[in-house]
């Protein structure tokens, strides 16, 4: 037996995706994000959270975030981040440390275990997850999400960590059908699948669609089944400037430009806030089409060059 | 024997000399040093020593890179996981597992929250940790650190993002805990653990540097032993398969 | 309109009609009257319906079987789960589900655990369930069974393996579970419940059989409309697309 | 960097595996099983359980078991089962059946949840898993493994489910390296991963071994990575009477020959337990290799047809 013909897609065009995220994502929401630190971070759907202008989010992602979350806290979408880790890994993210400094930002204090834990309880549809391995560490004493418990078998004390379930995730891969089947050839996922499955509202970007049938072919590796998606959208080269392996690589030249740029308003370096509006500008708002971001990004030639470095690894 | 080698090699080396054939372990973001120790001693004495508790198992990457944690860092591996995975080796813990610090203390605790100000409003904010479980959960770990420097070395860190020996024996008692940190290493010395006292003492020190510069770089007092001698260098056949398999492009050289 | 049908292909077709399009469902094991109806629904009405909540998604099988639960019976599928996410979805629940059972009661629960004696010494033992949750959990479930006795139709099970309506109204209410069995289909007869008490009343009776009959194989006081329909036969249609293409080597025709 | 050369192998010779058993799994112990019904469940492993004598066992398997726990049963290996469903799904298993009749079995009150929550939380290395699905149900009350806790958030009430760390698990698989790390081609995987990350020793029987390069190639295939194995054992047809899907098909014939003679010698049919006795003694006891068992289950005639038939599901 073969799908039934007259079946609905969850493919939109990528046009369409910013009214969705808009009818998903309301000021002051929990947003979701793919990925970890440079690789498979939705970008593109990013970049169209910035350009709904949309305020006082909190931010929850995989315990390893970057490049995408500063860009957000740069455009002034963020009131609360429950993100582990914020870092470009070789150096701190700009903006989110300066918002931090500066009291506009609350980075609440959690780590992998209470974010992973709570999505898998979302997942799992409990209110919490047990967490035993945070001795002495002064995280879970300051961490919003976390409460005493006893073991109900053993007496011993341990933590619950409170269920997250996400407004809208957003999330990359490399792959899916029309029907919102999702693919990732990545070998890392991350956390992924756990977000898809704890989130109300799930948009996938993917480098490229395949047909039905080559997801048929291989069951097995449907990361992301269609019922956990509620749309698909092609988006070449939709994670730039972080990578989607194993098509393109990550742009660290890019990264460190932005890098670079925010840090310089961190300092409040003469002109600098202004340089880095205009990125945003440039980037964000005058790019709402994948090709002309592209275009501004380097174009044909580096993508080339990123897809030669993820081939060659 | 060769002393022609960076710090950043020298601490890989020393580092790979202590896992363990058959050990389980890995390292987070940020870790070219710690990565190009474990490739070593697979190399070397540790045929299997396997690489996991990361997201991948065993991974082969062409070259190093910075961090452990995207797919550019594996070249291949034998099989990826996830955080679900991850979750439960924090738990279970590792044979070892390596930790930076934008802060350490005397008694080895490791802050990458804030240093000055509060935990709300912090005059420096630090990236925080993905896995604070490691530092308790794991037989062992260790500090690698890329720079020696007062701000870095403090008698107490402001917040314990992953704990060392806490406040010393008695405290880590209270808290269950039992591993923590076997040694220290920096650009400019080893430093390891009075088991009387959890205090940080000198172990030895590397050929470029001195007892002197590392007291003086070291923002609290160090115990000094009578004896300490200098760090072992690399060996020959070391620095070869280091830089001839593990790190060919040179990151530890840069 | 056709009558030549079998009592299986006849709760197939009379269970696909009551699947509305873009729900999403599944039935377990021992299953080819359910899973005939899931996949004739998807052909005439329900192009959107999602088999899902028994670790595949959206199974293409050439022909059916009496599991849904091993490759056999996926033949392909878009994606695969494991009981890891059925764990989830358990706790969601599905728009639908399918029980059968060694008894059931007057309010439609369900015992597949033991029949005479007690739990620990039973007179009969049957096989358990595997899912529990999903009676409770789901919008709704569908009890279909190869049988119509007494001994399968009993005023009160000995166990409650699976809630359907407990006591009534008053236990469902202190239990805190809302859903419940839509309605009871077997080789006879179709059975819904009194919306007032959520005691099983017969609602059609299949044209081979008697409201005589169906009253003397229901071992309990079974309510009886007085006006009691025959149990619309399949169309040409459904019955063409049942044999030609869901169940081409008459699994249900045997 | 390819992988040391003098790393050791995990796999070990069909002749050994009865030696790994018997130091990993004493009586009295707790034994879990792969698969679920009828597909892949390593029945060459289980029956060197029963060669080995082992008596008093405590069965805990994913949440559908049938053909190799009735046989466990009849051979006398079994005290107690943590089982949520014991069924041939056409009909009965019925030594279980009989064995719970008479009292010579403890078959506990579990069900799919409480296991698969229990597996979870050894995984996870918490000691319990939440639950909240089990509404109107008899089975929670008697179910040995959960006891009442509240939700420290919401103050909800709810369960919680005991921790399952098995003894020993049993797996079959149908590749692996002779690393241990093993990969299932079956779309199927059931609780085969969750149980590998639960128990205390795993070994797992593959259809056949293939190159580590194979598995380095495709790694988000490996279903259980190395660092969860003990021990591989290549062992074709591993999984007979059972399915090993793609590679062949389930030998319904052979089950319900079994299912036949057993159920006669729960019935007391004259002579059946000496059938039932003599099936146990020819199919296991006088056939440790694999190559005799397969000859007597109808050789390679048979095994290519129930190949036929899995390659054209």
């Amino acid at each position: 037996m073969s799908a039934p013909a007259n079946r609905r897609e969850k493919r939109i065009a990528a046009e369409e995706a910013g009214a969705l995220i808009a009818r998903a994502l309301a000021d002051g929401d929990l947003l979701a994000i793919g990925g970890l630190f440079k690789q498979g971070r939705p970008m593109a759907l990013v970049r169209e959270v910035i350009r709904l202008g949309r305020r006082d989010l909190k931010l929850v992602s995989s315990p390893g975030s970057g490049f995408d979350v500063d860009l957000l806290i740069a455009a002034g979408c963020v009131a609360e981040t429950f993100l582990p880790a914020v870092t470009l890994e070789d150096r701190m993210c700009p903006a989110f440390r300066g918002a931090v400094e500066a009291g506009t930002l609350t980075a609440h204090c959690v780590d992998a275990l209470s974010i992973i834990g709570g999505l898998l309880a979302a997942a799992n549809g409990v209110p919490f997850q047990p967490v035993a391995a945070w001795k002495g560490s002064d995280v879970p004493a300051h961490n919003p999400l976390v409460a005493p418990i006893q073991c109900p078998f053993t007496g011993a004390a341990l933590y619950a960590t409170r269920a997250i379930r996400p407004k809208l995730a957003l999330l990359h891969a490399q792959e899916a059908d029309v029907y919102g089947n999702v693919r990732h050839l990545a070998t890392m996922t991350y956390a992924d699948q756990l977000i898809a499955r704890a989130a109300e509202t799930v948009i996938v970007s993917v480098d490229r669609i395949v047909p039905p049938d080559e997801i048929v072919a291989r069951p097995r590796e449907t990361s992301i089944p269609c019922i956990y998606v509620d749309a698909v959208v092609e988006i070449p080269y939709g994670a730039h400037p972080t990578g989607s392996f194993p098509l393109y690589s990550i742009d660290e030249a890019h990264i460190e430009h932005y890098a670079d740029l925010a840090e310089a308003a961190r300092r409040g370096v003469d002109g600098a806030r202004d340089r880095l509006a205009d990125y945003i500008a440039a980037q964000v708002h005058a790019s709402p089409r994948q090709e002309d971001y592209i275009a501004r990004a380097g174009g044909a030639a580096r993508m080339r060059a990123l897809e030669d470095e993820a081939a060659t690894l | 024997m060769s002393l022609d080698c960076t710090p950043a090699e020298l601490q890989a080396v020393y580092l790979s000399r202590d896992l363990e054939d058959g050990e389980l372990g890995a390292a987070g973001a940020s870790a070219a040093i710690p990565m190009a120790a474990i490739l070593l001693a697979r190399l070397t004495h540790a045929p299997n020593l396997q690489i996991a508790g990361e997201m991948f198992v065993n991974p082969r990457p062409r070259r190093l890179w910075n961090s452990m944690l995207d797919d550019r860092a594996l070249g291949a591996c034998e099989a990826s996981e996830t955080f679900l995975e991850l979750f439960g080796h924090s738990h279970r813990g590792l044979d070892f597992f390596f930790h930076n610090g934008m802060q350490v203390d005397a008694r080895g605790n490791i802050n990458l929250h804030f240093v000055g100000g509060t935990l709300e409003r912090p005059k420096m904010r630090g990236p925080g940790a993905a896995n604070i479980s490691y530092a308790a959960m794991s037989k062992r770990f260790y500090i690698c650190t890329t720079v020696h420097s007062p701000r870095t070395f403090v008698e107490k860190v402001d917040f314990v993002t992953s704990p060392g020996f806490l406040d010393g024996p008695e405290s880590m008692k209270a808290a269950g805990l039992k591993g923590g940190p076997r040694f220290c290493i920096t650009p400019l010395a080893v430093m390891d653990f009075d088991p009387a006292t959890l205090r940080m003492r000198l172990k030895s020190v590397h050929a470029w540097s001195s007892i002197e510069e590392v007291a003086a770089k070291t923002g609290f007092a160090l115990g000094i032993p009578s004896d300490v001698p200098i760090t072992p260098p690399p060996t020959a056949r070391e620095l070869e398969l280091l830089r001839g398999t593990v790190d060919p492009e040179g990151l530890l050289r840069s």
